[in-house]
């Protein structure tokens, strides 16, 4: 592995932010909160809305204008994360049933792009998220409208933490974990683990290239096992050191 | 209607909460004497900066600029093979500015598609840095300068100025000199140097107005001038002194980062 | 911007001329070319003027319709500019050719009337937070020669002095909602305080001087010029810096006194002009298009 | 991708054929191509063969409000999308020249004829509307996609059921079909367009053009008709010069056509209806040519189970269970507001470069204490740079980051042997 | 010109059927367009896809990779524009054709796929994928290995099933999608949606090498009846 480095930065005009750096790959989180009514389909949920965003200024190869296929594969990737994992129970984010609710627009921007994005945007959501403080909302029984009240702030209720890690492989035989974008560009597949702090799996994320059998694909869960416990350890010290602070 | 069909969509329309803030009255800044970071008015106090070259490892130069809670990226690219091909940019070299706020950078959260006023600001520091960079020397070729906004807490078009010269500098593109943005806020009949966006949107209606000034500061002239509002003449010329001296002051702190990233540079290959 | 081809030697006469206070049409260094204003050429549209400057030709129209006011401004109208450049102007406008140029002038359009002064907003407004006038100012450019952005406010500022609103009566609805009513009479309408307006002078600093009211070949001399809006009473609105030069402060603080003189000097004769015009009423000959 | 050009002999073949009144696939001069319609499973879709050319109609609704001129009418909304399957030429996410006309041509046949009750379609007047959607996919271009479009779009709506809704004060439910019948649209009647090719200015007519024909005519009148020979739309295009007698002759020919083909559509609706009442297979599954030798079928397949519990046992047990000794990241005491550490490599990598890590660690570790960021403060004007915590900051906070790139290069050499040591392991692994 | 619609009548399949563990009825059509190069509509149950393949054929030049061609993959939902999802996927089957197709044959020259989706019920992604393959064969291009796809879902009892319907998709509790390749049976693509256990999934990984062998016997099936007349 390369080095992680977590700082959880604090962009005060969002209501959760987090900067995290592994390797040279940095990568922003912030997470913004907004009311809205719930989908008619199920009104006791809230909604999450992860979008990743690769500008030109991370890296030569993309160009300005609409996102690349690369960065709305990685949202949608982040979104069956969150959807999967179960990171924040969606009904958590709902205030009033069939009437109001959060939607979280958690925007996450690539700010140095040097391989295994993935894992850095899902570590980055998770930090932000662990970070975010939403203020209290109520509803006034009289006038129907909500009323905010920016002084009873609220963590969110993290449930699941899931930590991501990419491998890039060689033809079934070299895997290579972390890499950086010049071993991504050579690599002959990617593959990239989710799982949770119950060792389950959230996502096998496979997409094409070269095949692997089953005994390598263990080999590889394994090892994101071991590094879902050292990032959360992570994830959660910094956190710590954060607290007393405020 | 229009959607984006490229990115993860929430719902169709959610709003800010803070909309919904019970309407106490806002607290005046303008009653006040001072200001509320301890700055006082009418005098060239800049806030706190802090600046750093070289973050981004894959672009040729960045630097990263705080200014209070103003918070900027930018990363220089180039120069490259210019892809546009007309007569031109035959002679000299093209300088393109882009210039983006992130979602999350304002109390209000933004879109992800650039306004007109967006490109407005970026258009602004494109005219600001190109007195600035020697383009004659690069004929045929263009350079990319990208700047992103993380956090906006006002003055970001100066900063951004600023922040942008410094990454040119850093990926050594040829320039006259750096070029040095500081803007100010009219409130009354005193001014607010690098206000921030509470002092931009808040205030006595009445004779309000902002102005932005880039600089050359060793050459000292001019290369970008932006005012808007209502003020008389001899004002904006004591307004654009103001500025001028906050650029001046602002001047040596770039040096000094400047200077520390050629030695970065430098050491690596002595060791 | 559409540019033209200027050779050195071509350059350096038009140079020297201006050292002298001598242009290349004979003007001084702060003198307007020729110009027409005409009023309520179009129709179909709240209000609209049409300007030539030179060969410079723009085409405002004013689209009054009601709207929601803004959040931030709940008891304010709000004004919306669009600027079209067509390729009737120039070749080069073809496509997306114009867009560029198009969203630059309408930003700064905006700029210079983002301020309480030039226009009463307020007078837009018809019911708080509910509705409110929205006035689309759309530009059409016919034909290009320079001085884009002055001929423009000129049209503008001619335009608002057309622009008739008619009047709205609120009632109340059967059900409790409030229901809007547009009178029908045409002459039952409000008009616009147009006193206030700001005119954009263009200066084009030509060697150590600098002019107003540039033609294309001037603009071609000149590395940096400044952009100054003035209101009748002088006070400055919105000042910006064009081209790709850069500016001595002194220099600036001059222009900007130019700026002031000239556009102030505008103000005058453009609202008599625009005055006379209407008192001729209906037996004005109108030219129209055709003239 | 571009289209393959027709080469002159080819066109001068086709025209030569034409003025002999031949064609190519040997039809006479007014004959359709073979039209097979087929229906999907659910309501509301079917694919029109027209020859080779093939469309996929859907029509699909949703409740939305009103526009707020019609409060009491329901929308109907049509997009016609040219596949990039269909053809080379048809580039995905561009509107081109044809895909415009199309769409506004199969508009005016459907939505200006006004064949779909609209106002039966709304469920709360100035609130709340159905919106019918019509998503017409070309998927095989062999000529006349106007003709196989607005048969395609015109069946698939006869074919469609909406939801009922119910209303109770101002809640509005919708009921799925297993608690109330789904309900057809009631449509007035159904405009079919017909094309007509010209050639040679007009001396030489052709219904139904084939690909082929379409890029050597000179101009074509498409004639949208309903089989009460009442005309919905007619557009000519390419100009060419019409006499009043051939427009007429076409108007005879189409209203003929017409009939033909909305007999043809009611009798594959009705068959469809005899079929899903019977309870008999129905959708495109069972519509495949069984018969065709490019065509298989295979019947459900079981996939037996039985090992496959043991072998993802064996394939876990033998990768063995993940190491659970992580060890713990160092974590310095956070400075004024920001936090950073490094966090030990995990395994693999030399101890010597773990040792430099840690001096590193131990570099980094103190300055950051310090606080963060203090560059200016300007005291009665004159600039005063604390400069010296930054610059220590700076410093180190690059030298991590060089020291790094530096050890990139180092351990690349060291990387390869991990993962050759890996390798081996793995192979070790298998041999067991 | 390629074979055309001769007529001859096959032998079905007919085993004995399991109503948990069983892939759908499974059937297949090549070549039944006349435009694309390649062309086939694969079904399973009711969920249908239509695939079309151009190519080898000229290439843009900003998208000309110099050693190799460049493969497009699009995917066409029924109702609506294509979204990020749709995106997701695309990425998911193109990077699983390129890693089949001997795509260094081709440089500098294009190749596009195009998957319609004709009906959703259930298992789309690897009926995609099999379209996909279907299609590819059809067009003629050489590749170093067919594959397949298969999605498994696990229901809230921890029952596994194989090629779910819709209905069952929604009622699961995890969502597998493999795509496994005809020379060694490894996996070639994965795709989850849910959390399951370790074991779980090589449960799943397993059992879908296993449906494996069933579709690549239908893939030969059907190609020996292809060109059983020219033989």
């Amino acid at each position: 592995y390369n080095f992680t480095y977590p700082f959880s930065s604090s962009i005060s005009t969002a209501n959760g932010s987090a900067l995290v750096k592994i390797g040279n790959t940095t990568v922003i989180c912030g997470i913004k909160g907004e009311l809205t009514c719930p989908p008619s389909d199920a009104p006791n949920k809230g909604y999450i809305v992860p979008n990743v965003d690769l500008p030109p200024l991370c890296s030569s190869r993309f160009r300005p204008g609409p996102p690349s296929e690369q960065a709305q594969v990685a949202s949608q990737f982040i979104a069956d994360v969150i959807d999967s994992s179960n990171v924040i129970q969606k009904e958590d984010l709902c205030i009033e049933k069939g009437k109001l609710s959060w939607v979280l627009y958690c925007d996450i921007i690539c700010l140095d792009y040097d391989g295994n994005l993935l894992d850095t945007c899902v570590v980055a959501l998770l930090a932000a998220l662990k970070n975010a403080r939403l203020p209290e909302v109520t509803i006034n029984k009289e006038t129907d409208l909500a009323e905010v009240n920016t002084d009873k702030l609220h963590h969110l209720n993290v449930s699941k933490h899931p930590v991501s890690s990419s491998f890039s492989i060689f033809d079934n035989t070299i895997v290579i974990v972390d890499p950086t974008v010049e071993e991504e560009t050579l690599s002959t597949a990617m593959m990239t683990v989710v799982t949770d702090e119950d060792d389950r799996l959230c996502m096998l994320h496979k997409p094409g290239g070269s095949a692997l059998s089953g005994e390598k694909l263990q080999d590889c869960i394994s090892r994101a096992v071991t590094r879902h416990r050292e990032v959360s350890k992570l994830i959660e010290k910094v956190m710590d050191s954060f607290e007393p602070d405020k | 209607m229009p959607v984006d069909t490229k990115r993860v969509r929430g719902p169709e329309e959610s709003q800010s909460p803070l909309l919904f803030l019970p309407s106490i009255a806002k607290k005046s800044v303008a009653a006040e004497r001072g200001r509320q970071d301890g700055r006082r008015r009418g005098q060239a106090d800049v806030r706190p900066v802090f600046a750093r070259c070289g973050l981004v490892s894959q672009a040729k130069g960045s630097a990263y600029i705080e200014a209070g809670n103003t918070k900027l990226i930018c990363s220089v690219f180039g120069p490259r093979e210019a892809e546009r091909k007309d007569e031109a940019g035959a002679s000299s070299g093209r300088l393109l500015c882009d210039l983006r706020f992130a979602p999350f950078s304002c109390p209000n959260r933004g879109a992800w598609i650039p306004s007109s006023e967006d490109k407005d600001t970026a258009q602004g520091l494109l005219e600001a840095l190109r007195p600035g960079v020697r383009l004659h020397r690069y004929p045929r070729a263009q350079i990319e300068v990208n700047v992103l906004v993380l956090e906006n807490d006002g003055s970001a078009l100066a900063h951004a100025i600023t922040c942008a010269s410094m990454a040119l500098a850093d990926a050594g593109i040829e320039m006259y000199d750096v070029v040095l943005g500081c803007s100010l806020r009219l409130d009354g009949n005193s001014f607010l140097l690098d206000p921030t966006l509470q002092e931009e949107t808040a205030g006595e209606p009445g004779a309000q107005g902002s102005v932005t000034v880039a600089l050359l500061p060793s050459l000292n002239q001019v290369s970008g001038l932006q005012a808007d509002g209502d003020m008389r003449e001899d004002t904006l010329a004591e307004a654009v002194r103001a500025c001028m001296e906050g650029c001046h002051k602002l001047y040596p702190v770039i040096q000094r980062a400047l200077l520390r990233a050629v030695h970065k540079r430098a050491s690596p290959s002595e060791s | 911007m559409a540019a033209v081809q200027v050779c050195e030697a071509e350059k350096v006469y038009i140079m020297h001329g201006v050292r002298d206070d001598l242009r290349v049409d004979g003007r001084g260094c702060e003198d307007y070319r020729h110009m027409e204003i005409e009023t309520d050429v179009v129709s179909n549209t709240d209000g609209s003027a049409r300007v030539k400057l030179g060969y410079t030709d723009v085409l405002v129209g004013i689209k009054a319709e009601i709207g929601k006011p803004k959040p931030a401004a709940p008891d304010e109208g709000y004004l919306e500019f669009f600027v079209d450049c067509s390729a009737n102007a120039t070749p080069e406008f073809e496509g997306r050719g114009g867009e560029e140029l198009g969203s630059e002038l309408s930003c700064t359009l905006y700029k210079v009337f983002n301020n309480v002064n030039s226009l009463e907003l307020r007078a837009l407004c018809i019911a708080p937070r509910e509705h409110c006038w929205v006035l689309y100012v759309d530009v059409l450019l016919l034909q290009c020669d320079g001085n884009l952005f002055d001929a423009i406010s000129i049209a503008i500022k001619a335009a608002l002095f057309n622009t008739r609103i008619p009047k709205v009566t609120i009632t109340e609805g059967e059900e409790g909602g409030a229901e809007l009513e547009l009178s029908d009479d045409p002459y039952d309408c409000v008009r616009l305080n147009v006193e206030n307006v700001p005119c954009i002078v263009t200066l084009c600093k030509i060697g150590h001087r600098h002019v107003v009211d540039a033609t294309l070949q001037e603009k071609a001399c000149s590395v940096a010029g400044l952009l100054v809006s003035v209101t009748h009473k002088g006070t400055i609105t919105c000042v910006r810096k064009v081209g790709g030069g850069s500016l001595e402060p002194e220099s600036i603080f001059e222009m900007t006194e130019t700026g002031k003189r000239v556009g102030k000097a505008l103000h005058a004769p453009l609202m008599k002009l625009l005055r006379d015009e209407e008192a001729q009423g209906k037996q004005r000959q109108k030219v129209g298009f055709l003239g | 991708m571009r289209e393959t050009p027709l080469s002159n002999c080819e066109r001068q073949f086709l025209l030569k054929a034409i003025e002999e009144k031949k064609r190519l696939d040997g039809r006479q001069t007014y004959d359709y191509r073979n039209i097979k319609i087929t229906f999907g499973t659910d309501y509301g879709c079917c694919v029109v063969d027209v020859g080779k050319t093939r469309v996929l109609a859907q029509v699909s609704c949703e409740l939305v409000a009103p526009k707020d001129n019609r409060p009491t009418e329901g929308i109907m909304f049509i997009n016609l999308e040219l596949s990039p399957m269909a053809s080379p030429a048809f580039e995905s996410g561009r509107q081109s020249e044809l895909h415009v006309t199309l769409n506004r041509l199969l508009e005016r046949c459907l939505r200006n004829s006004k064949c779909l009750d609209t106002e039966s379609l709304c469920v709360v007047s100035g609130e709340k509307v159905w919106k019918i959607r019509i998503d017409v996919h070309v998927l095989n271009h062999d000529g006349n996609i106007m003709d196989a479009a607005s048969i395609a779009a015109i069946t698939a709506l006869c074919h469609f059921r909406r939801p009922d809704v119910g209303i109770q004060g101002e809640e509005v439910t919708i009921y799925t079909p297993e608690e109330r019948d789904l309900i057809p649209l009631s449509i007035y009647h159904m405009p079919v367009s017909v094309s007509f090719s010209f050639f040679q200015q007009g001396t030489f007519l052709l219904v139904d053009p084939c690909e082929r024909e379409e890029r050597v005519m000179d101009g074509l009148l498409v004639i949208a008709m309903n089989k009460h020979r009442e005309i919905c739309s007619i557009q000519s295009s390419g100009g060419i010069m019409l006499l009043k007698e051939q427009v007429l002759r076409c108007n005879k020919i189409a209203s003929v056509k017409v009939c033909e083909i909305t007999e043809l559509i009611n009798k594959a609706l009705e068959n469809d209806r005899k079929v899903k009442k019977e309870g008999g297979k129905f959708g495109f599954a069972e519509s495949m040519a069984k018969e065709r030798i490019t065509a298989l079928k295979s019947e459900i397949a079981p996939v037996e189970m039985i090992d496959i519990e043991e072998k993802a046992e064996d394939i876990i047990c033998r990768t063995g269970a993940p190491c659970d000794t992580v060890p713990s990241p160092v974590v310095r005491a956070p400075g004024t507001g920001q936090v950073g550490e490094g966090l030990q490599n995990a395994w693999g990598l030399d101890e010597v470069e773990e040792e430099e890590e840690e001096e590193d660690d131990i570099e980094q570790g103190g300055p950051e204490k310090q606080p963060e960021s203090e560059t200016i403060t300007s005291k009665k004007g004159d600039v005063v740079v604390i400069s010296d915590s930054e610059e220590e900051e700076v410093v180190i906070l690059h030298q991590g980051v060089e020291v790094k790139d530096f050890r990139e290069e180092m351990s690349s050499g060291q990387k390869q042997a991990t993962s050759a040591s890996k390798k081996k392991k793995k192979k070790r692994k298998l041999a067991h | 010109m390629r074979d055309g619609p001769n007529t001859h009548v096959g032998s079905m399949m007919d085993v004995a059927v399991s109503p948990v563990l069983a892939l759908r009825k499974f059937g297949c059509e090549q070549s039944l367009l006349s435009r694309p190069d390649g062309s086939s509509s694969f079904v399973q149950g009711d969920t249908s896809v239509l695939a079309g393949v151009y190519g080898p054929a000229e290439v843009k030049i900003s998208k000309e990779i110099y050693d190799r061609a460049t493969l497009e993959v699009m995917i066409q939902p029924k109702v609506g524009l294509s979204g990020v999802r749709e995106r997701a996927q695309e990425h998911c089957v193109r990077q699983t054709c390129e890693a089949a197709l001997l795509s260094t044959l081709h440089p500098r020259s294009s190749l596009s796929l195009i998957l319609q989706i004709i009906h959703d019920d259930g298992s789309l992604l690897s009926c995609c994928l099999n379209a996909a393959c279907m299609a590819l064969m059809d067009a003629g291009l050489p590749m170093s290995c067919l594959f397949c796809g298969v999605t498994c879902a696990i229901e809230q009892d921890g029952h596994i099933v194989t090629d779910p319907t819709s209905q069952q998709e929604k009622e699961s509790r995890a969502l597998m999608t493999f795509a496994i390749d005809s020379a060694e049976r490894r996996v070639m693509m994965s795709s989850t949606r849910g959390s399951f256990s370790v074991n779980e999934l090589q449960q799943c990984v397993a059992l879908s090498q296993r449906a494996s062998e069933e579709i690549f016997q239908f893939y030969r099936d059907s190609v020996r009846r292809r060109y059983s007349k020219t033989l």
